[in-house]
């Protein structure tokens, strides 16, 4: 009997066993039927031809694929926030949300009930207009961004050849909303925020096109699923070939997102909130879903255009495409959740001294780079195993930019030798403190 | 008349929200809610280029308007504080109306009463083009490589001028360091 | 939001990084702070008048409340000034057990004003949940001695008030015994991240001269360098039978002032283990009359509190209570310097300067 | 269907209110704004002439439209910056951006 109760304190750890394997048998059964989501909505798209004309066929199965994805979006929204919760809870030695249903699950749920009960206060002498379109129309570009991601071999929803481009025109819009969200609240906090949104998401607009454009030159295409399908046939992932592109676009990203360390935008400790300040109830949880969301999809951005999509060693035959995407995507997030718990925040001007006077020139010096040897790639189509060389070349040109930026920016200089404090000889005034000095 | 077929549908509906935004951008008094409207505007018109199946355009449309020359306007504004409350009509607001109303009369008139077929000689039919951004980019490196060229100095230029019509004059300038120094 | 016109901003009552109901009116061009204005006593509660209607002893709690991160070091200023002033000799177990949680609640304020300071650089909590750890094990060792956490009154006039119990003293050579490693933990994520540098390092520097001449004290002195610790220039509870050294900061910004206190935790440890070591045996208290009436005077005692000089000034009328009491609170001076520190720099910087100082409004306001 | 006609009606609608815009409003934004429109509108128009030609050779030929309206961005831009730069220009020195108000030289 005492046997029994000693289990008891595993129980939680067993029942999360015994889920993983149930899942993991349900997802091996369902893998066959669910490997390309795409079949259902052609066999809608099959189906409905024959009952009515071209144009309800097309929009009737295109709404099944975008059904598809907002329901993903919208799963990413509720469990997203609790995995974050969750994990931030971790690395800060606490618990986190485990209340609410099994292990806190439920936790997100509570908070939009939450949030949807609480009043929205509208400041008196707010611009009423754009006060309240603004959080809607945050959201219009942060779903819309999603459509040309490529979630498997067929299961692209916009397949369009200006993939790249779409997802930077519809994200660029999101400039403009914050900065409305934060001007109409006539808040100066507010306002502070969006000033700081719009300096930070114009300069960093810049290093972002220009490492998406070492992408674009070295595959040729600015169709993501091309992009994923050049690193298979190539046999290499394109943040491996052109490392310095992933840290800039990962960077600047965290910069155009509001993630740390680049979350000065709201900066909590500094302008409390920033351009959302005076927005209370769903709305500012409008705001805060939209954040989450734009975090996972930088996820799937990296995913596809620098880590090889839907490929993971020949596993892609075997398991289903999306599911490997969405893993990778969610490992990608999870480290945006690492950053967060660990960095401080960065200065609104050291943020712009570093993307005007590093990132930019540097950026514009590896793609020359890139330029030089696509060039060549191009011109050598025989030799394949001159990728894996420059490959290696940009590791190495990579590594040795960063020293020589820490070098020229005398980031050494700060070694813990020389920042140590030093430990007082006598006790006195000014006096005393001539003979302690012992480093100027 | 007009038949209804989904392209219709769509193309009026996109037409009239362009246009419905691009007069609310003359008629609202808060110069932030009339940058809003010109933003939908500007999206509007996005969305008749993708009807008219220039995706490129479309694209660079929505980055270049909507995403930068509005930023450059709202920029505009925050520096000059007036200026975001301050949006009232001119003297020439009903000259405005009239002129705007004439000019769209005879246009419109000059419009229908032209034949484009007969002009063309043969009945318009629409092109349909399949990879448009691989050919912009060839006409732009190869037919017209000098405009391209002059393009980017009127550019560069541009950016120079900017900065150095905004920029404090010199003795300013060197307060501001002075300062910098003392702190 | 415009080039040449100031826009005003008001920081607090309620703000994430005033640390209390503490307002600073500031003036600002774009992210440049023009002018400031510092508005306190929102916390006000009228310690110093309501002390003259209690006795000596009835006042203690008050002290507790003043600075709440470090309630024992209040209360021993004020029994040490009222023990000189009554002429008291506390025995000397009770001595060597003050100094004990004297520096313990040093190591826990020292360890709550780092870990805001790195909130305030914006680390989201992580540093200064780490802290709070430590900061819990200490609030646990006084909740067994004295069955409070935060407000202790565990400082008596002629002794303090409970022997510790018998578990106290394994489970604080085990606090001291991991204490160092966790400080080099600490130091690990923080003093070499290079974006913490960039946030502190050549922010908020007070220049000695400075420092000297708005009268500072405790770390935020230290931090500049300035050689000046109260328990080595004027020693009390026997600190000078103590071996212990005084961190001093190299250039006097936001950086040096957080390394100052993360190294006076070690020191403190240093302090405390040897305090252990030398624990007499005997009487925690003697006993004095339950109306303590000291002769006719007025006394100015300091000690050097986690925050700097905290001096009691008591004026006594020959009565059972006092005829005036006055805190000098180490936050409120130090705070004074924020105005000249923080104009002509932008909003983030103010806010780390503010944090580095690490002020407690309840000592600002009393 | 949809002719070539309907778009260029549309597009000359957006010029006529970019005219009314343009003049019927004191501040340089508005004006900066007007002229947008009127630049949109022009880019509306030969974006529907280069995609309803079929005298066009070749496909190249026909995005000579295209071509035309990336050089309009182009200038837009260059335009907005400079103009904008005058806005603020104007406003440090006058402080004012009503155009009736600007009406000295120098």
């Amino acid at each position: 009997m005492s046997l029994i109760f000693s289990f008891i304190p595993y129980i939680k750890r067993l029942i999360v066993l015994i889920l993983i394997l149930f899942g993991l048998a349900v997802g091996f059964i369902l893998s066959k039927a669910l490997f390309d989501l795409s079949i259902y909505s052609n066999a809608v798209f099959d189906f409905m031809i024959d009952k009515s004309s071209y144009n309800v066929a097309y929009f009737s199965s295109s709404l099944i694929g975008a059904l598809g994805i907002i329901s993903f979006i919208g799963l990413v929204l509720l469990v997203g926030s609790w995995v974050e919760r969750r994990m931030i809870a971790k690395f800060q030695i606490r618990v986190g949300p485990n209340r609410v249903g099994i292990f806190g699950l439920l936790q997100p749920i509570a908070d939009a009930i939450k949030l949807m009960q609480k009043e929205v206060l509208v400041p008196a002498v707010a611009d009423k207009l754009l006060f309240f379109i603004a959080p809607v129309a945050i959201f219009i570009p942060a779903i819309l961004a999603w459509a040309p991601i490529p979630w498997g071999p067929n299961m692209t929803y916009l397949n369009i050849n200006i993939g790249i481009l779409y997802i930077f025109a519809v994200s660029s819009l999101t400039v403009p909303i914050i900065f409305f969200a934060g001007w109409s609240s006539m808040n100066h906090y507010a306002l502070l925020g969006s000033m700081r949104t719009v300096a930070m998401m114009v300069s960093y607009e810049i290093p972002i096109s220009l490492s998406l454009l070492s992408v674009v030159i070295i595959t040729g295409t600015l169709n993501l699923t091309e992009i994923v399908l050049w690193q298979s046939s190539n046999s290499i992932w394109l943040g491996l070939l052109i490392p310095f592109s992933l840290f800039t676009f990962f960077f600047s990203s965290t910069a155009e997102i509001n993630r740390t360390p680049n979350d000065i935008a709201e900066a909590e400790s500094e302008i409390v909130a920033g351009y959302h300040i005076e927005y209370s109830g769903m709305k500012a949880g409008l705001f805060m879903a939209v954040e989450l969301g734009n975090a996972v999809l930088l996820g799937a951005l990296v995913t596809s255009l620098f880590l090889n999509g839907w490929f993971l060693f020949g596993l892609e035959n075997y398991i289903p495409p999306y599911i490997i995407f969405i893993a990778k995507t969610v490992a990608i997030y999870i480290v945006l959740i690492w950053l967060r718990a660990t960095l401080p925040r960065f200065r609104l001007d050291q943020l712009m001294n570093f993307a005007w006077k590093m990132l930019i020139p540097v950026s514009i010096i590896n793609f020359f780079m890139i330029a030089i040897e696509t060039t060549i790639i191009t011109n050598l189509d025989s030799s394949k195993y001159i990728i894996y060389l420059f490959a290696i070349i940009n590791i190495a040109v990579f590594v040795g930019l960063i020293i020589l930026w820490s070098k020229i920016f005398k980031i050494d200089k700060f070694s813990p030798e020389k920042i140590a404090p030093i430990f007082a000889q006598k006790i006195g005034g000014i006096k005393a403190m001539e003979g302690t000095k012992s480093v100027d | 008349m007009i038949e209804f077929s989904t392209y219709n549908v769509i193309f009026f509906s996109i037409s009239s929200f362009t246009l419905i935004s691009a007069i609310s951008v003359g008629l609202v008094n808060s110069l932030m809610r009339s940058l809003f409207f010109l933003i939908l505007t500007f999206i509007g018109v996005a969305g008749l280029f993708i009807l008219l199946s220039a995706d490129f355009i479309a694209i660079a449309q929505l980055l270049i308007y909507a995403g930068s020359i509005s930023i450059l306007l709202l920029f505009a504004v925050m520096l000059t504080p007036e200026s975001s409350t301050n949006n009232g009509n001119s003297k020439y607001f009903l000259p405005g109306i009239l002129i705007g109303i004439i000019f769209t009369y005879l246009m419109v008139a000059l419009v229908t009463i032209f034949q484009f077929n007969q002009l063309s000689g043969i009945h318009l039919k629409k092109l349909d083009f399949d990879n448009t951004i691989a050919s912009i980019g060839e006409l732009l490196l190869g037919k017209y490589i000098i405009a391209f060229e002059l393009a980017s100095i009127l550019l560069l230029f541009a950016l120079i001028g900017a900065i150095s019509i905004v920029r404090s004059n010199e003795s300013d300038f060197l307060i501001s360091l002075n300062n910098k120094d003392k702190k | 939001m415009t080039v040449q016109e100031n826009y005003e901003l008001n920081i607090g009552p309620q703000h994430p990084s005033t640390h209390g109901v503490f307002r600073i009116k500031v003036s600002m061009n774009g992210e440049t702070i023009e002018d400031l204005d510092m508005i306190v006593g929102y916390l006000h509660r009228s310690m110093e008048k309501l002390s003259e209607e209690r006795t000596y002893t009835q006042n203690i709690p008050f002290t507790d409340r003043a600075d709440y991160l470090a309630a024992m070091s209040n209360n021993l200023g004020y029994c040490l000034a009222i023990e000189k002033l009554a002429n008291v000799i506390p025995p000397q177990r009770a001595t060597v057990l003050r100094v004990i949680f004297a520096e313990l609640q040093r190591i826990a304020s020292h360890a709550m004003a780092n870990g805001t300071l790195v909130s305030d650089a914006g680390a989201w909590q992580t540093p200064l949940l780490y802290m709070f750890r430590e900061r819990e094990k200490i609030l646990d060792l006084f909740e067994m001695t004295c069955g409070a956490r935060l407000t202790t009154n565990y400082m008596r006039i002629g002794g303090v008030a409970f022997e510790p119990p018998a578990e106290f003293y394994p489970l604080l050579n085990d606090l001291l015994g991991e204490l160092p490693d966790k400080i080099d933990e600490y130091m690990d994520l923080l003093s070499t991240n290079e974006i913490f540098i960039a946030r502190t390092k050549n922010v908020g520097i007070i220049n000695p001269k400075d420092a000297i001449n708005a009268s500072l004290s405790g770390p935020a002195l230290r931090g500049s360098g300035v050689p000046w610790d109260l328990r080595k220039a004027d020693p009390y509870c026997d600190y000078d039978n103590y071996d212990f050294d005084v961190p001093l900061g190299l250039i006097g910004d936001s950086y040096d002032r957080f390394m100052v206190r993360m190294f006076e935790v070690k020191e403190s440890v240093k302090i405390i283990k040897q305090a252990l070591n030398n624990l007499p045996l005997g009487m925690h208290k003697t006993q004095i009359p339950l109306a303590l009436r000291p002769e006719p005077g007025q006394l100015y005692f300091r000690t050097e509190g986690p925050r700097g000089e905290l001096g009691y000034f008591v004026v006594s009328d020959g009565g059972p209570a006092p005829y005036r009491l006055h805190i000098r609170p180490p936050s409120l001076i130090n705070l004074s310097l924020l105005k000249q520190l923080a104009i002509g720099s932008s909003l983030p910087d103010a806010i780390v300067t503010l944090g580095s100082i690490d002020i407690v409004v309840g000592e600002i306001d009393r | 269907m949809i002719e070539l006609e309907y778009y260029l009606i549309v597009s000359i609608l957006l010029f006529g209110i970019g005219l009314f815009v343009c003049i019927g409003k004191k501040n340089i934004i508005s004006i900066v704004m007007g002229i947008e429109l009127l630049l949109n509108a022009v880019n509306l128009a030969a974006i529907s002439f280069s995609r309803y030609g079929s005298e066009f050779e070749s496909q190249s030929d026909a995005l000579s439209g295209h071509i035309f309206v990336i050089f309009i961005l182009t200038v837009a831009a260059a335009e907005a910056a400079i103009a904008l730069a005058l806005c603020v220009l104007v406003y440090r020195h006058l402080k004012t951006i009503n155009v009736s108000d600007v009406s000295e030289l120098g």
